[in-house]
């Protein structure tokens, strides 16, 4: 036993040594493996997925291009930063969104990357805590030219001004409306329709199948998690009731307290008797809440609420709420979900096909790619100007005013005022075990870029919800 | 039948208790082994059954057999199992279970069912005070009659040898006289015992041998007879002087006062 | 709970009793699964002295062996064909909580074994690092989503009076039954006296041949199987409908005052504590919430079991079936 | 005595700060190693002088002080309390309301560093002992199950005062340091943008970690002269033995409320300076996991003495970046080293699709864990291999070297 531990303290200081004596070199996790193969050859002619108008580049001398951190011209390099939830509540999420990054940067690469530099992935950690948020941004800050993946409203708010003290943009894994107004940190870039136009789109759309079964004008109850992230949402949907008239007979804005019993409000929806149901929260516990309100026997409500909500674990194999589920959700997404139509989602299927084919069918996998496709377009843009600096990708980014992601997402603007910027469009979809079992995500597509009446005429000039 | 021999215990791996221990129990006698507070007999009696462990203490040196086995080394339960039960200082019955689990605990060696029931009439038969409170919690028994029980429990193991320590430790003179006796009734049993003890009165009065430690070592042995005729024996254990009078702590030579270390 | 009834349909008909059927019948299912949870966290923390908080991460470990092997293998349904799913899927469940059981023989041997002897809330901690380490595989194993369980009830139903209840919390209700049954059963056994007597004082049971090391082992085995059986049947329907996540092993945390106010060394206790902790969750669920209670802000359900905890301990400081520490200069 | 300067010759001098040249030197040595990292003009030391290892050296203060808080209560009294984190969020929140800014969404009164600083100690304070007496009427096991409760009923009302708090998932802005006589727009020492600093040019994280040192290295002493007072003494007596304390006439009660407020004191300030040093934090923060690090912290380095519990703060903040460096370490032995390291580096970390190993970097695209578990997972693995090799903790080992020496050659 003596031996034993003077053994272990020895190995656990060692353990220890190493890994100080480490920490002053730098030490990166670098993107794929094909990274190592490929050498910066910029001539070739590339055609970027990003489509910033810019399709081919010439071979600039890699003197010409300014930069600052982030950047290494001799060693060939971009490194972009995430910080992102691998180990909390939304790591099934993350997970496969960084893995879209991963295979697009690696696909990116072996064509030849941005003018010949490869693309590296540097991760960090959030576990969804603000403040270990802040100590991964900390630690990458001097490493990185852009945030491609930052998880979590909080988070993303709280690192805000240290990104705009950067000059470094970030692209966020959170549909809060805030992204988009101008007003509200601005170096933090939105991708998608902010969760309170998803909203009132998916609440025109039951709201027109309720009226398309021959039934009168429905009731609504909503309910969420606190935060921005069921707030901004709530926000949308009860704006969306006023706006049509629609009786709200329960609101539960912010009464799901994850961790928490959810019979309560799984009792208040079915006491409420509505007919329509939007509730945004995380799929653990809005399993809790529908399956609650399916044992009272509530099974004639139309049910919706923000993306993250939904998880295709809900129609997988041995789920019991799977009948329920594929008769009653009605669902959006920010991208187009798996095996969609698009040039995009065909990359994406390319894209797995060569660089993981093991890789399980995923909606969130083709979010990671455009995620990164949007990243390339400001890289791609800076590249053109002749500056990789953050301040000149940050600078780049404002110049894109159509940015195309084939179709994967529908296309955006980041010039001019926020309710020029604001994205409306969603991709609807239903859930499907059929589609499930052909090895898709379960999720098939109704309509790509819907835009509801509501929320096309819906005056979005700021924030829905503050903070 | 018990065998130490030149025992060393260090505790802590800095202090320093059985510095060189021997001693013999032949089988079926009754051994006393005596000494004052910290003297080490408690070390001695967790270096033979093996629970030197938990209290972080090691043996050294020297050895410990049994009918010519090596003990030392073993696992308490493998010693048990061997024919060695002890009954701890302070009697330490599992004061919330009842008088019958106790003795259900002590049998837990014990696989046979029938030499377990057997054990039991045996206990019964000693310690007729137990027969009708078996299922009375242990806890409210009396000082006696709880120490009957831990001896009774050491009995459950169907032991060769069973260790004592300061079982008449905090009793009426009464009961020491009835622990006395019943420990002479389960020598005639055929059980060997060592009894561990202060009261070197009531111990010599029935061992067929004696030893009697100071700071780790045996300073003496030899018969009762002999142990209770020494001077320094009646001075220090028996609180005699050699015309019968009390000696002033005072006049007590200095290096007899020497520090304790563990008590 | 007749006159409660009756007091109700006075004040508010037969509203306010499907009310309170309601709420009664999903604080007992809640309450059945707390029970669970602090079974095996009493019985560990009895024979070992440990409070376990690695007790959530076992209960999803073993909630996710269940899935795997029933969802994925078919074990050992497979083999039984002939039996009925509901039979092959309680077989999964076994084997899932067997081989939990299994994982805590290990552990226990691994990492608490050497800490015998060593200060309790080192101990405590390990138990932590434990949470960690296996919530970190389990997290993995689980993969990016949730997995269901496959069980045979599903979504269905009984109603029963006014109250509709499920037939997988009838189930938990049963399995909460047995487990607690068989935990009396085995305290009377061999083994479960050594460990009572362990649990009183180690160096005395160690006196009597008892190996204290077989009977933590035995503790954490027993303890981790009643964990597993918890994870299990909190990941049926409608406690959580999509089975086992990432965010199971929390749920055991909620059990903790359930084992306070039972008594931390009591077995009735914990099972009296669950049911309490379920029941007080539940009305507080149901009855405090609206305009008139909208001043306790946000969630108060969830604290509940703590105010009752804290009620409970200032009348008796040591929960209602708990024995209390004889201190002695 | 001539011959033995070395010996104590009065209790006085045995009760001192540092009672020998030894620990006095050795004190004065560490003391200019801290404030001259962010210099980076120490061998060997320089990459701490990074701005990402000096926020987390910051951090370490920070901590510090609360672990400080929780060694008075736990180390000295012996009252294992899991609702550090609990005290942490009113010392936060007090700071946020006096400090934070005016005419906000959140109340805000903008009160200068001098208000809130002190007032999140007091009022953590005010409560802690409101809810001692309460509290300290069990023990042991059961009295770290309902300091736990504080922990939840802690983040149900900071859930439900969103006026204070910003509300659940979305959090607040704290003041920041600065230092303003009262409200005035420039403030008069500023710690919060790079500049001179009595002509030494300073980034702004470095001026932090400087002014978190000193408030860190005043709770130190603040804690190390407690323990010399009648009070510390009445702490420890009651640790070990409280009701031989009472029979003594220590009042057990008064005393553990005592412990309680000095020790919610600490953790208020510890909360205020996080709130001020992260800028925004949400009520969830407040969480079991913080208490959890407490009392990690106290443990890892040996419950009961100072020095343990600083090492212990500053083991449980760097462990998780070392863990972090190790994996990168591996991952890039694997992919460029030679030889035996990257055999075992590429045992452990697959890099490529299809490439076995325990640890991948790729997330989310191949088997095995991603490295953010696999950090996570030898974090776990670390602390139950140290407590167990050494369970009482790096100042255990640090006694166990010393009284090696000491007798050395002789093992006992």
């Amino acid at each position: 036993m003596k031996k034993l531990r003077i053994f272990g303290l020895i190995l656990v200081f060692a353990l220890i040594a190493a890994a100080c004596s480490s920490s002053s070199e730098d030490t990166t996790t670098t993107a794929g493996g094909e990274a190592a193969t490929t050498t910066a050859a910029p001539e070739a002619t590339t055609t970027t997925a990003g489509g910033s108008e810019e399709t081919t580049t010439t071979a600039a001398a890699p003197m010409e291009i300014k930069t600052d951190f982030g950047v290494d011209l001799e060693a060939g390099t971009i490194t972009v930063g995430q910080t992102a939830d691998l180990t909390g509540p939304f790591a099934p999420l993350v997970k496969p969104i960084l893995a879209g990054q991963q295979l697009y940067w690696s696909w990116l690469n072996a064509n030849g990357g941005i003018g010949g530099l490869q693309v590296q992935m540097e991760t960090r950690d959030t576990a969804y805590q603000v403040e270990q948020h802040i100590a991964a941004y900390d630690e990458i800050r001097d490493q990185v030219v852009a945030i491609s993946h930052t998880t979590g409203s909080p988070q993303t708010l709280a690192i805000a001004d240290a990104l705009e003290e950067d000059s470094m943009i970030a692209v966020p894994a959170t549909w809060y409306s805030g992204w988009t107004d101008t007003n509200i940190a601005p170096a933090v870039v939105h991708l998608g329709a902010p969760y309170c136009l998803e909203a009132m789109s998916l609440l025109d759309w039951i709201s027109d199948e309720w009226k398309a079964e021959g039934n009168d004008a429905p009731t609504l109850a909503v309910a969420s998690i606190p935060g921005d992230f069921g707030l901004d949402s709530m926000a949308g949907a009860l704006k969306w009731a006023e706006l049509n008239g629609v009786e709200v007979v329960y609101d539960g804005s912010g009464t799901i307290i994850p961790g928490q019993d959810q019979k309560p409000v799984a009792d208040a929806i079915v006491a409420s008797g509505a007919d329509m149901v939007f509730v945004t929260t995380t799929p653990s516990t809005f399993g809790e809440v529908f399956g609650g309100a399916l044992q009272q026997g509530f099974v004639n409500a139309k049910w919706s609420g923000a993306g993250p909500t939904y998880n295709p674990a809900f129609i997988a194999e041995g789920s019991p709420i799977a009948d329920a589920i594929q008769a009653m959700w009605y669902g959006g997404f920010y991208a187009q979900p798996w095996g969609g139509d698009s040039a995009g989602m065909a990359l994406v299927m390319q894209l797995v096909e060569e660089f993981a084919p093991d890789m399980p069918a995923n909606d969130y996998v083709g979010l990671g790619v455009s995620e990164a496709m949007l990243v390339h377009a400001a890289l791609q843009a800076a590249y053109d100007s002749g500056d990789l600096t953050r301040a000149g990708v940050y600078a780049a980014l404002r110049t894109l005013d159509d940015v195309d992601f084939q179709g994967l997402a529908p296309n955006e603007n980041y010039v001019g005022t926020t309710a020029e910027q604001v994205q409306r469009a969603i991709t609807l979809y239903r859930p499907s075990v059929a589609n499930l079992q052909a090895g898709g995500s379960g999720s098939e597509i109704v309509e790509n870029n819907f835009v509801g009446p509501t929320a096309e005429s819906f005056d979005f000039q700021e924030a829905c919800y503050q903070f | 039948m018990l065998e130490v021999a030149n025992l060393e215990v260090v505790y802590n791996d800095v202090v320093l208790v059985l510095r060189g221990l021997s001693l013999n129990v032949p089988d079926g006698e009754i051994v006393a082994l005596l000494g004052a507070n910290g003297a080490g007999k408690t070390t001695a009696l967790r270096a033979i059954t093996g629970i030197l462990d938990i209290h972080e203490g090691d043996i050294t040196k020297g050895s410990v057999t049994f009918d010519g086995e090596q003990i030392d080394g073993k696992d308490p339960s493998a010693i048990v199992r061997m024919g060695i039960a002890q009954v701890l200082e302070g009697r330490r019955i599992f004061a919330e279970m009842t008088v019958d689990d106790n003795l259900r605990a002590g049998a837990f060696t014990n696989t046979n069912k029938a030499s377990i029931t057997a054990a039991h009439e045996r206990v019964m038969d000693l310690f007729p005070v137990l027969q009708g409170r078996r299922k009375d919690s242990a806890g409210y028994l009396s000082g006696g009659e709880q120490q009957m029980l831990a001896i009774g429990r050491a009995l459950m193991a169907d032991p060769k040898l069973l260790i004592l320590d300061e079982p008449t430790l905090g009793l009426a003179p009464m009961l020491v006289q009835q622990i006395r006796d019943i420990i002479v009734d389960i020598n005639r049993q055929d059980v060997s015992v060592l009894l561990i003890e202060q009261n070197a009165n009531m111990a010599l009065s029935i061992a067929n041998y004696g030893y009697i430690m100071e700071t780790g070592k045996v300073v003496m042995d030899g018969d009762p007879q002999k142990l209770l005729g020494d001077e320094d024996v009646k001075e220090f254990y028996l609180g005699l002087h050699s015309e019968g009078e009390r000696k002033s702590f005072r006049d007590v030579k200095h290096y007899k006062r020497r520090k304790r270390w563990l008590s | 709970m007749m006159p409660a009834i009756l007091v109700f349909a006075e004040a508010g008909g037969q509203e306010a009793i499907d009310k309170f059927a309601n709420a009664t019948s999903s604080g007992i299912a809640l309450g059945a699964i707390y029970a669970l949870l602090a079974l095996g966290l009493v019985l560990i923390y009895k024979a070992t002295q440990v409070l376990n908080f690695a007790h959530g991460a076992l209960a999803a470990l073993g909630a996710f062996f269940a899935a795997y092997l029933a969802t994925v293998l078919n074990f050992p349904g497979r083999y039984a064909t002939f039996l009925p799913l509901t039979m092959q899927w309680l077989l999964s469940a076994l084997v899932a909580v067997l081989i939990t059981a299994l994982v805590g023989l290990v552990l226990e041997r691994l990492a608490i074994r050497p800490m015998i002897g060593e200060p309790l809330f080192s101990v405590v901690m390990i138990t932590i690092a434990l949470d960690i380490v296996i919530r970190t595989i389990t997290d993995d194993f689980i993969g990016n989503n949730p997995r269901p369980l496959g069980d045979p009830w599903g979504a269905d139903v009984f109603n029963v009076g006014p109250a509709i209840i499920a037939k997988s919390e009838v189930a938990t209700l049963i399995v909460t039954l047995i487990c607690l049954i068989g935990i009396a059963l085995f305290f009377r056994s061999r083994y479960g006296v050594a460990m009572r007597a362990t649990a009183f004082d180690q160096e005395a049971a160690m006196a009597q041949g008892i190996s204290a090391g077989r009977i933590f082992a035995l503790a954490w085995a027993i303890g981790a199987g009643l964990a597993a059986t918890a994870g299990i049947f909190s990941s049926l329907f409608p406690r959580s409908s999509i089975g086992v996540s990432n965010t199971t092993a929390f749920f055991a945390f909620r059990a903790l005052p359930a084992i306070v106010i039972g008594g931390l060394d009591s077995i009735t206790g914990a099972v009296v504590g669950g049911f309490i902790v379920g029941l007080a969750e539940s009305y507080a669920g149901a009855y405090l919430v609206g305009d008139t209670w909208s001043f306790l802000g946000l969630g108060f359900a969830g604290v509940m079991p703590y105010i009752v905890m804290l009620v409970v301990l200032i009348v008796r400081p040591y929960g209602l079936f708990g024995t209390e520490e004889i201190r002695r200069v | 005595m001539r011959n033995r300067p070395r010996l104590y010759v009065s209790y006085a001098s045995e009760m001192a700060l540092l009672p020998t040249w030894t620990q006095k030197i050795a004190a004065l040595v560490f003391l200019v190693i801290l404030v001259l990292i962010p210099f980076g003009v120490i061998p060997g030391l320089g990459f701490l002088a990074d701005n990402d290892w000096l926020k987390i050296l910051s951090r370490v203060s920070i901590f510090a002080i609360g672990a400080l808080g929780l060694h008075i209560l736990s180390g000295l009294a012996g009252q294992v309390s899991l609702g550090h984190a609990f005290f942490v969020g009113i010392g936060a929140y007090t700071a946020a309301i006096l400090g934070g800014e005016v005419g906000k969404g959140t109340w805000g009164l903008g009160l200068p560093i001098w208000i809130w600083l002190p007032a999140a100690g007091i009022v953590a304070a005010l409560i802690g002992a409101l809810i001692a007496p309460t509290a300290v009427r069990v023990r042991g096991i059961y009295l770290a199950i309902v300091t736990l409760g504080l922990v939840f009923v802690g983040e149900w009302l900071f859930r439900s005062l969103p006026f204070i708090t910003g509300g659940a998932q979305a959090g607040r802005k704290f003041p920041t340091f600065e230092f303003r006589f009262w409200q005035e727009e420039v403030p008069f020492l500023d710690f919060t943008s790079d500049g001179p600093w009595f002509g030494i040019q300073m980034t702004s994280e470095a001026k932090t970690y400087i002014l978190l040192l000193v408030f860190a290295i005043i709770t130190v002493i603040v804690a190390k002269n407690i323990q010399r007072t009648r009070v510390g003494r009445a702490f420890m007596s009651i640790r070990d033995r409280d009701i031989a304390a009472e029979v003594m006439g220590v009042a057990d009660t008064k005393h553990k409320v005592m412990a309680f407020a000095l020790s919610s004191a600490l953790a208020g300030v510890t909360g205020a300076l996080m709130g001020a040093f992260v800028g925004r934090l949400v009520p969830e923060g407040f969480s079991l996991f913080l208490s959890i690090q407490f009392v990690a912290a106290l443990l890892i380095g040996g419950i009961g003495t100072v020095t343990g519990t600083l090492l212990g703060a500053t083991f449980v903040l760097v462990l998780p970046r070392v863990v972090q460096d190790l994996t990168g370490l591996l991952a890039s032995t694997a992919q460029t080293g030679t030889g035996w390291t990257a055999a075992v580096a590429n045992f452990f970390v697959s890099t490529a699709e299809g490439d076995p190993g325990i640890v991948s970097t790729l997330p989310g695209t191949s088997p095995g864990l991603n490295v953010a578990q696999f950090n996570l997972l030898l974090y776990g693995l670390l602390l139950i291999a140290f407590l167990i090799f050494e369970p009482l903790g790096l100042y255990g080992i640090w006694i166990r070297i010393r009284n090696y020496w000491k007798s050395w050659p002789f093992t006992y």
